[in-house]
């Protein structure tokens, strides 16, 4: 069910300073499962050139969400588009996160949230949530997800709310002996932090991964990173990992 | 009346002279939930090599100003994967197989094209003659004139299929190149490559890449391909597949007056999955209106 | 703690690293309404001949990808008119003068060479290779590594002052050409010049430009440029003026990074007149940033 | 009085199908001359890569505005523009018009209408204007050209509004005993036309001339066209020509 299409802009809301929300709208309705992702095109011309992935943040119907931060220039553009703007979208793309079975841990570092938050709205209050930024002001959807998950926890590195700590710390506290899957999306940092704190654990650790992307769909070998399997492609075999298969 | 698109490379016959450009089209089979292969004229599979090969360490692309660059490094899943995983898929669509394949050193080039000239389902071979060996002598294939001769020679006494041969912009004389692959018997050229290229991260002074450099395709290039397909077109009469940044049927045309009898779309690929068949529509368009009945009637027509 | 900004080029000390790309600066007063031209490094003037030169027919200029081609024919009003008008306004800055030269055979360059020498005013040359004389064999000078030898050892003879000599990207390995630029004396190379390229009208199926092929510069080629001055500073030590789509200090100092000592800017003057100024300024921020404190200790630390 | 300077979209309105007006504010006023024109650039990445130079339509204060046709990727970036959008513009640039000294003749063709408006409009009730287009639906500001004019004369090619026929054809018939000076803008056809009609006679005639511009102050010699002097530049010795010293 791969599709390219074009699609409307409904809103694109600043949440914070870099912080935006999209949403747009297709011609049909989008079936796309938590942690896998579109990629979003938005210019005529060809500067820049390649489109951009997005993990899916949330999708109902025909709508679709996405919550980005802005790093550079592709970014910057989309954060400049306007209500009824067309761009064109490409996916769902990639393996989402496994469907969890019971209860089960979650992990969001930063923008990471824009990952697992479809999760948590597909599995409703069976998450242990470990949601990490830096000070408060950096916290998102607070109301939602503390309504989504069973238990939110909130970790600060300043600890302006909630805990004081990385959010890892946080986890391996409090979360560790829970003996949950864990489903997690954050920083390169954290998900290395993550692999030292699970190493002699038996937990399932399902983490979502990023690669600059040409393609999207396995063609062009441009995204890969290196598993026990060889190279493999975070758009096609991934984004999603189990954890102890990468080789970090 | 609709205008005939066909066009021949030796004696095998395309049904139009869409192809795509090896390494952008993966093996064919990514890109068929987007398109109808059946509707191409040809599909060129990322280059194969004897064994399998991992390929450079990542990350592996970065975007430049209307271009992109990609150190890849002819990652593939060998021949032998290659004729028992991908070709039973490519062979159900009625379009050509056109395999593009290098080797460590000659010998590997050889054994190579043996293999795929005896190996059913594969329409035409092309070579790429930049040989990724850095330890090889045959590493500079790709820009050494005698080099080139030999290795075209010896490939093109291996096989009775259409040869094609791709050529590295990164000479000085491309048409001098040209000439060389058309005097050994190769059936057509195909050109350009990528041009090598280099983004450097000024914070940590290392390359954006997990090379130092890599290869630069997209738009950004087209006019250095369009100018190197012109200057071959001047001293080669075999047929020219022309590439380098090709988005749009006006780009292809481009390509095909300079001198090109087949036009590859590669980085393009990525932005429209759909660029292919929206170029074989325009370029269908465009003879209509400019009520050309033959496709070959337009080729290398640039008037100075 | 204001960091150092001061490079050099033989003896000739400049206050910055940024020069202005020849052909893109005019002789220097068009940009003095936007600039203060005493805050440049140096200034690089259009590419002067002994006679004056009235250049290509029109259309000169197409814009392409990120890019633009242009084929001005190295239009110039000529030495004698250079000395006499242009000359004197340019002596009123603080700023180096290096004039770009060519001649249509070697005796021309070397007559220019004379003449400049000998041109109070005028504090470093750049010989550009590029021989626009098509019936002269000189013509290849810039694509053929013995004559390119040749020419630079008489041209030498002529010079005690800075010598720059301009390469052309268009060559299998523009190291060696540095090579041989370096053995014969040069105190500089700079590069790269503009990619040979083509545009094509598909409706007159004519060229855009009133020449077939002309010459493409910008951001398009600007990771092609980086990497010819990394291959170049790995096989020179005399300094290395870098050019190529440079538009903003971040650009530049890739180029820097990767060898160059010098940075010129060309096409970005078109789209900003005052990029030179602003990359001045950028460079040294990030030097302040990066608690750098002379831009020497930047060349060439780019890190494998 | 050359400056490269940040402006503000004031409005960029629709006239026709393919032709815009545009207005923008700059922080300090403005001085422009008839027929000179400035470079206007929208975009903050490098394709399109080059600005676009336009004639300057009309001028107040620190208010420019600018009449423009949508060609090619250029135009069409600009005519998105909305209202407070930033663009940067260099200018203004190149020799005007000379001030016509009494009565003149003002012969504008299509879109070449916006380099001899601001002309009018500084010397108003003094031109006699021949306006040439194709139909009724293209003529523009007819309220105000009549206005600012002695006496409007419109040409449409189909004869649907004033006289039929080309307005090189309709000068010819009324306007050449004039005996004035004359001032053209429009199509090279229609300039070549005027060319030959004006061979014999002794008007001075200025036209005003287009050619693809790179920096628009005479550094990069990309403008030049062939005239009895040699090759000049039309952002510098042009865009005003006395029509008998280009070589057509
Ligand atoms: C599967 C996947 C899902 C993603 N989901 C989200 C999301 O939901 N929200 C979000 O804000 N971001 C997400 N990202 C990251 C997002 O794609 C990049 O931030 C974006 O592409 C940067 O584009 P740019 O043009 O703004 O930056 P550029 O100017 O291209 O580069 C700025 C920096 O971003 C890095 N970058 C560029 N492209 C990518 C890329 N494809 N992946 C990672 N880093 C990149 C560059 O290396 C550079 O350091 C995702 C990435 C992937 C691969
Ligand atoms: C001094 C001067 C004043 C002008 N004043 C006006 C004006 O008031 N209103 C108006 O509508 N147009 C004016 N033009 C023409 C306008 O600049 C071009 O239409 C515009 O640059 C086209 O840009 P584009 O990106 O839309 O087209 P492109 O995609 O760049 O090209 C489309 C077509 O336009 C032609 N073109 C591109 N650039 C120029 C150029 N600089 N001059 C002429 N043709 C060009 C190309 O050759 C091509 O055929 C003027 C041009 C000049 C030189
Ligand atoms: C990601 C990528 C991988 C490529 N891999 C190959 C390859 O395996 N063999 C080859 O001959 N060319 C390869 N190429 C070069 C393309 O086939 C083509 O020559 C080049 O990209 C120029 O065309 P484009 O600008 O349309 O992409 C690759 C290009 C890209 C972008
Ligand atoms: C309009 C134009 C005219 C040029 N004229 C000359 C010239 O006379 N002599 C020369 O050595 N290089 C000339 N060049 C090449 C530039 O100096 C420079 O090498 C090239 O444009 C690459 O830099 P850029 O991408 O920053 O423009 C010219 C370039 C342009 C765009
Ligand atoms: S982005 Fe092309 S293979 Fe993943
Ligand atoms: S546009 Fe550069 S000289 Fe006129």
């Amino acid at each position: 069910m791969n599709k390219f299409t074009e699609a409307k802009v409904i809103s694109n809301e600043k949440l914070k300073e870099d912080i935006f929300l999209i949403s747009i709208e297709t011609a049909f309705a989008q079936q796309p499962k938590p942690g896998q992702f579109y990629i979003l095109r938005t210019n005529e011309r060809f500067d820049p050139l390649l489109g951009r992935p997005f993990s899916i943040f949330d999708a109902e119907e025909n709508k679709l969400k996405f919550l980005y931060r802005i790093k550079g220039k592709g970014t910057s553009l989309i954060s400049k588009l306007k209500e009824n703007a067309q761009i064109s979208i490409t996916g769902p793309l990639g393996r989402g996160y496994p469907s969890p079975e019971g209860d089960f841990i979650v992990i969001a570092g930063g923008i990471g949230l824009a990952s697992v938050y479809y999760l948590l709205r597909k599995f409703p209050q069976r998450a242990y949530l470990f949601y990490g930024v830096r000070n408060r002001e950096e916290v998102l959807f607070y109301e939602s997800l503390r309504d989504l998950s069973k238990e939110l926890c909130v970790a600060t590195e300043c600890g302006s709310v909630g805990y004081q700590g990385l959010v890892t710390e946080v986890f391996k506290e409090r979360g560790l002996r829970l003996n949950l899957p864990i489903y997690a999306c954050g920083p390169m940092v954290m998900i290395k932090e993550l692999d030292k704190i699970i190493e002699e654990r038996e937990n399932k650790c399902f983490v979502a991964v990023e690669e600059r992307m040409a393609c999207g769909i396995g063609a062009c070998l441009g995204c890969v990173i290196e598993t026990k399997n060889g190279m493999q492609r975070v758009c096609t075999e991934g984004p999603v990992f189990e954890l102890r298969e990468l080789k970090l | 009346m609709k205008p005939k698109l066909e066009v021949k490379l030796g004696n095998l016959t395309f049904k139009n002279p869409v192809l795509t450009a090896s390494g952008t089209f993966g093996y064919g089979l990514e890109y068929s939930p987007f398109i109808d292969l059946n509707l191409l004229g040809g599909i060129v599979v990322k280059g194969l090599s004897l064994n399998p090969k991992q390929g450079n360490p990542t990350p592996r692309i970065y975007e430049t100003p209307c271009g992109m660059i990609n150190s890849i490094g002819l990652q593939n899943i060998g021949y032998e994967a290659f004729a028992r995983e991908k070709l039973p898929f490519l062979r159900r669509f009625n379009t050509n197989i056109i395999v593009n394949f290098f080797g460590e050193n000659l010998d590997e080039y050889l054994e190579m094209a043996t293999r795929l000239e005896q190996t059913d389902g594969v329409h035409a071979l092309e070579m790429n003659v930049s040989c990724p060996n850095k330890k090889s002598e045959w590493r500079r294939m790709g820009i050494n004139p005698q080099l080139l001769r030999e290795a075209v020679k010896e490939v093109r006494k291996q096989v009775r299929k259409p040869l094609i041969v791709k050529l590295s912009p990164q000479v000085t004389d491309i048409a001098e190149m040209a000439k060389i692959c058309e005097e050994e018997g190769a059936d057509a050229v195909s050109l350009i490559n990528t041009i090598p290229a280099m983004v450097i991260d000024i914070k940590t002074r290392r390359s954006f890449l997990g090379t130092p450099t890599g290869g630069l395709s997209g738009p950004a290039i087209r006019p250095v391909a369009v100018r190197a397909v012109w200057e071959v077109a001047g001293v080669v009469k075999i047929p020219i597949v022309g590439m380098g940044g090709i988005m749009t049927a006006e780009d292809a045309l481009q390509f095909i007056i300079a001198g090109a009898t087949f036009v590859a779309v590669g980085t393009a690929n990525f932005i429209n999955p759909r660029a292919t068949i929206e170029l074989i529509e325009g370029i269908e368009k465009f003879l209509v209106a400019e009520e050309i009945r033959d496709i070959n009637e337009l080729i290398g027509t640039f008037r100075q």
